[in-house]
């Protein structure tokens, strides 16, 4: 199993990719195999783990908080908190286990329950040249972030029982099996599709939840037209600088190693970030006269979002053109939905997310391309690849959407899923809580 | 006595407040408040969404003064506060009972 | 020298344990005598060094910060950063030297001067595997937040002349004194005691001291029914995170390398924060009928404080099951402290850093067991190392409330310790620094 | 042209100093020529860059925004947030390029454009023992930082498209053009000068620049009796918190491995950064009758400045003495401006990071001896090498102060550059990007 | 002249806005206020700790009309902002003497 | 019925609600609000720029009460609010020609 795990995420993303390429595992590759411990690989992967845990605590939390009313800002909090804490059990118990551990006759669709509750994972094993411990905190911390992210989607609104339900069975039905299919043997890693560090896994499937939950939730009292303006846009600055920061473990660290590779991931997400978050900021110039503030972090936010599953794939050019490409589509997209749907996809997660994650799987298929500067994709099996990206970004789509859609209509069989007027009047604060966010005097 | 209510721009809390002290009225209660008016508020746009802005921030302020000062201080802070656009703002006034001053016991004229 | 300093925290710990376990130094330990520098355990302490300090200002601070009135926030913050800047010159002056460096005659109970300025502490000089200077700088930040924590219990009412004579007294005759026992070769660690990161040194002498002051400087006025509410929760949630994330540096930073030691310790520092948690959620949710944001990030700061001591030598179950116990045992201590006993320990920081570093020290001793999870205790020295692990935090609350006495009745003679009503009613900010926290218009 | 880079700042500076003491090329240095991977270099070097990221992102900017009125907040945090895309994007362009690449004649001068595109700039490609793309992202930080420094002096009162225009051209014209002096084999390095972490690079010339802007823009309206007070210095405590944090990654950063060096740097830095902030604590006790919250954040900022240049050379007793010596330079100087001139540098930008810089520029030729636990300057070397860092001050101020003017003199020709009365009276966040920064209720 | 002052519960604001501009009454300034009365307060336990929160949020609106509006505003405000549960707040009159619009300096009637 | 508007330090606002409790008046809408007085601001320093304090904050409330009790009532905000220092505040009392209860419709005695 051992021999198997080593080749995970993304080092069986990058072997798949040897083996479109030249037909077979490169040596390179293969000299890995020897296990041992490289003390800097480890660091590195210990303070990657550190950065994604900061992304999304306090970072992705602030972001959405300083965007609510404040009155509803601390139930905002206290769910990215919680999630945090149930989807850290939730892993250790066997969520680890059906992402990652051999599947058998299953392998590809979910994975076995060989290291539920941890088993296995001994101070000594090691994935590839780091700890196996360090490798599975690593990957806790994409299934916290994952669940998170869809809060945006339905602040104000869904009752924290009910929070609690969906965390737990989203996780089961939809993370762990779609990180099993890209990351952990299943079959969109057989195909070969590539997806670096959380385009489909993480940013899609949460994107997709999100569109659905809001479609399910229904909108915010107010919709559209008598809403409260975000009432702390400072905090999300704060929220969205440290998303930017914290992405560079998620990025450089799904290197999963201190190498070329990380560094290139880093340097192509800093460009990516910078072309999209000006590319938003033009959008909004153009469109409305004025470069906004949220604009520009949200924009941001699509680069790193966009980057995300290239990030080892694409050269610093690559980089800028994703970004690009990002800024541009997710300010249309969250128009659209907004403007055109009405839909109230409250802090546009799918148009961000979801929107974000597709393009940059996709493109990644192109930009990955050798004569643009990537690693090494060769011209003419560009639309193979292709296909096989735009495959995974459909099928993690469709059964994010149906699998969502179950969880939420289950979960109302014996809880409350959406606040009271009452509830949601009074602010989810003082009535999920009973705090209020700011006591002046 | 009189107590009079001025709902001004905020910017000119400063030289509404010198204006006073210059026809020797130094005593008053500032409030941040929000005013509806002919003054339109605006639309922000945050990522898509309109918001319509209707209340404008004001300043509201609160002085008690002695009858004959009445036509002064309202000159004053009329000028003081006037930038001859929309929005400027209103005075209100009204009588007083009773003054008292806590810290004293003073009522009256000598307490305002 | 370097040979005995070498083999300190938490090297030491493990070396002790070794004895206890072989009767002897094993291989792999001396192995580690050759002294070269290893560029990947160097950059993962660089690295926690800044984590921890990160965990301190802000993360500590704003934790703080935000469950004060609005009146007294800055000097909270304050205090945190002036005792930084404190005891980083005290530890620079002598404090490495009197808690790392060899104390002759005296070495059971406090270390020399020969370190004194920092003196020897060269470029070259190396501490196992990293740098020496590294290693300063790494010990300094725990020297740091000690005094910082202790700040929670007398907020409101300490005045700032007397909370330098504090820092500077209390970091004398307790902090680089009980370092030196735990961690700098004196009694503590000579009989064997296991404290990975500090649930002594730095939790328990902190929880006690806080204690002790707030019953010397009496309550906040207003205690305990006419009291303020935490004027800002979102400050403290922030600060929580960044206590969460800084806290991989405490504890896997502890392991002075990028190991297997360092992966396990993040590992269960993680899920054993989880689990207290969702504990101390589930206790208030029982007891209040709602689950509260102050309580679920309370319940965090235990696990994490209750798993330090634990981290290097526990597995996963372990960590789980030592967060359930410290976010329930915390929750009950801070009732009762408050309710029964109507102390005024404001922030809970006996409850929580007092009682949870007592509790991780002693169940540290339990489930280092091999046979659950744990790096190897036999069963049968089981019953041993608990009486050691007991008799430490006896000893270390009895010395650190006598001297902390000592500490406030002699800054009594000279300074005005607690501030006047009058200055409590006007807020420290304004009466201590002539500012204000918020100023809005 | 490896083999040239590889010889970069701050190795160049190492080297240059060893041809000082030496006479030559040391062997060490020479070995590193084999240009092999560290993993531990590496991985430390991925962090640093994250934690320079995150010092001016949020670090910098909240810093800022806490001291501006609650109308002109998000528009600091929009100016540090446009800049980091921008700079980011132009240093992929061609500013490390201009700064790293060699060139040619004018190499004294100016770098070629041998790198634009980050060309070259491959997944294999090394710098010393890190990979090349983690170096261009580290210095892209530096790159970033600078100009955000600059902010400071004129908040409230630069138009943003102003503030873009300037942003560009002056990284064009001052800071790709300095750096190259300094680390990328200009002139300066050619000379010898003593400059490790952008004593002159960084903080001299965003000094200086914010000196020229705020005397060409003129003071806010207000200026200097009827100003408002700092509207939330939580904020800025923050943000000077995480300055302090991420000030790690820039100056154990530069020794670019994590090397005993490294740790040194860190070690001084976090000594200078104490007393620093002590000093300026006791100068506001002494001058004003109490110890200043903002006080004591603004020494340690001046002390992270004045170690920056010297963090590679001196002991820590230098440190120390620097950090001492800033607090009280920068405390004089700040009153002399504001008091005595009367220039509406608003946020002390010259008066910290210009005469920062200078200080630790100057002071690092004296401290750098041997004999003062520096890395052993010869003490009949010391005038020598305090004129030559005299020299680089002077040169850096003299060119900084002339291309600034150019840059918003030339800027003028086609855009406003100050807000007028109005936009400043409703505030930048209206007027330049229809947002409030907070919104209760 | 009179003033009315209202105080309601926070979330009524838009909807008693939309009442008084439907009544032709466009002009009013609104504060936050705390409220204390009837309604009473809860209690808030953070981490065992209990506070009386005696104060809840309400919000005050000042607006100055003609006499002959007072029983049409008082009204639709009572429509508006009633709930028909404790806490929905009171309206107060008083007599305004005068008033006056700042930007043109207009008195009495004309400047309400 | 009267009015009374008090404006008073904020620490003693727990005080004086208290002392009005004990006269059965438990009703009253409360404001932060800005001082300006006799009692001089102090001047704060900020890295070297100077800062005049003008306004101090203050707490002001509004209590309306039948006519019989306006003697009690100022009295017992007196007493409670007294410091005897300056800036203690002051109070000030109007006529009410109208209140309101919005929950019931009552107005007049009953509504106060
Ligand atoms: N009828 C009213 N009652 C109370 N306040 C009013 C009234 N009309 C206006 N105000 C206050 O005066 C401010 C300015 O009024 P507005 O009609 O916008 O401009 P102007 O006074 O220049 O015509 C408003 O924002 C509001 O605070
Ligand atoms: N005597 C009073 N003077 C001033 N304001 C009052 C008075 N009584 C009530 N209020 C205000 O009206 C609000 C609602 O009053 P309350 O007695 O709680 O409910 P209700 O009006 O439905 O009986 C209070 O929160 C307070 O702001
Ligand atoms: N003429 C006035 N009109 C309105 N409010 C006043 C007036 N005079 C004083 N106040 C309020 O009373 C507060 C206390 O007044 P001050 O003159 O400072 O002290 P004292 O009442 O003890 O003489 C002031 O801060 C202000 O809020």
């Amino acid at each position: 199993m051992k021999q198997f795990k080593f080749s995970l995420h993304p080092i069986l993303a990058l072997s798949a990719f040897s083996i479109l390429l030249f037909g077979g595992f490169p040596e390179a590759a293969l000299a890995h195999h020897h296990d041992v411990l490289d003390s800097g690989d480890t660091s590195w992967m210990l303070m990657a783990t550190a950065l994604v845990l900061f992304m999304t605590l306090p970072g992705l939390s602030l972001f959405y908080a300083g965007l609510t009313r404040s009155i509803h800002v601390l139930s905002v909090l206290m769910q990215g908190f919680a999630i945090a804490c149930l989807a850290s059990v939730l892993w250790y118990l066997f969520g680890y286990s059906l992402a990652f551990s051999d599947g058998g006759n299953l392998q590809n669709w979910i994975g076995g329950l060989d290291n539920a509750l941890l088993g296995g994972v001994t101070r000594d094993a090691l994935i590839g040249t780091i700890p196996e411990s360090v490798y599975v905190t690593f990957q806790m911390t994409f299934a916290i972030i994952a669940p998170v992210l869809i809060v945006g989607s339905f602040i104000n609104r869904m009752r924290f029982p009910a929070l609690l339900w969906f965390t737990a069975l989203w996780l089961l039905l939809v993370y762990f099996p779609v990180c099993h299919w890209v990351w952990g043997g299943g079959w969109l890693s057989s195909l070969g599709v590539l997806e670096f560090a959380g385009g489909l896994v993480v940013h899609l499937t949460a994107g997709t939840a999100g569109l659905v939950s809001a479609i399910l939730l229904g909108p915010r009292t107010g919709f559209p037209d008598r809403l409260k303006r975000p009432h702390n846009l400072i905090i999300s600055v704060i929220g969205a600088c440290m998303l930017w920061v914290g992405w560079f473990g998620f990025n450089a660290g799904s290197a999963v190693a201190a190498s070329g590779d990380a560094g290139m991931a880093m340097l192509v997400t800093q460009i990516a970030t910078a072309t999209a978050a000006l590319a938003w900021m033009i959008c909004d110039w153009v469109r409305y006269g004025t470069p906004k503030v949220l604009g520009i972090i949200t924009g941001a936010v699509a680069g790193l979002v966009a980057i995300t599953p290239a990030s080892g794939f694409v050269g610093p050019s690559g980089g800028a053109l994703i970004g690009i490409a990002a800024g541009i589509a997710c300010f249309v997209v969250t128009h659209l939905i907004k403007q055109t749907f009405r839909l109230d996809d409250s802090l546009d997660v799918f148009a961000v997310h979801g929107v974000g994650g597709a393009l940059g799987t996709i493109l990644c298929g192109v930009f990955a391309a050798q004569s643009l500067g990537g690693v090494g994709l060769h011209a003419d099996s560009i639309p193979a690849q292709l296909g096989i990206q735009t495959l995974g970004v459909i099928a993690v789509f469709a059964w994010t959407a149906i699998a969502t859609t179950v969880v939420i209509k289950v979960i109302g069989l014996w809880a409350r899923v959406r606040a009271s007027e009452e509830e949601e009047r009074m602010g989810l604060d003082l009535s999920q809580h009973e705090e209020n966010g700011y006591q002046m005097g | 006595m009189k107590m009079v209510i001025a709902v001004i721009k905020p910017y000119k809390l400063d030289k509404v407040r010198e204006a006073l002290s210059a026809i020797n009225v130094s005593g008053m209660t500032v409030t941040e408040v929000q005013g509806f008016g002919r003054q339109k508020g605006h639309t922000q746009t945050y990522r898509g969404s309109e918001y319509v802005v209707d209340f404008l921030p004001k300043v509201k302020l609160e002085i008690a003064i002695n009858d004959e000062q009445t036509d002064s201080v309202l000159h004053a802070i009329c000028e003081a506060a006037n930038t001859n656009q929309i929005g400027d703002g209103k005075i209100f006034v009204y009588d007083l009972e009773q003054v008292m001053r806590i810290r004293t016991g003073e009522t009256g004229h000598e307490a305002v």
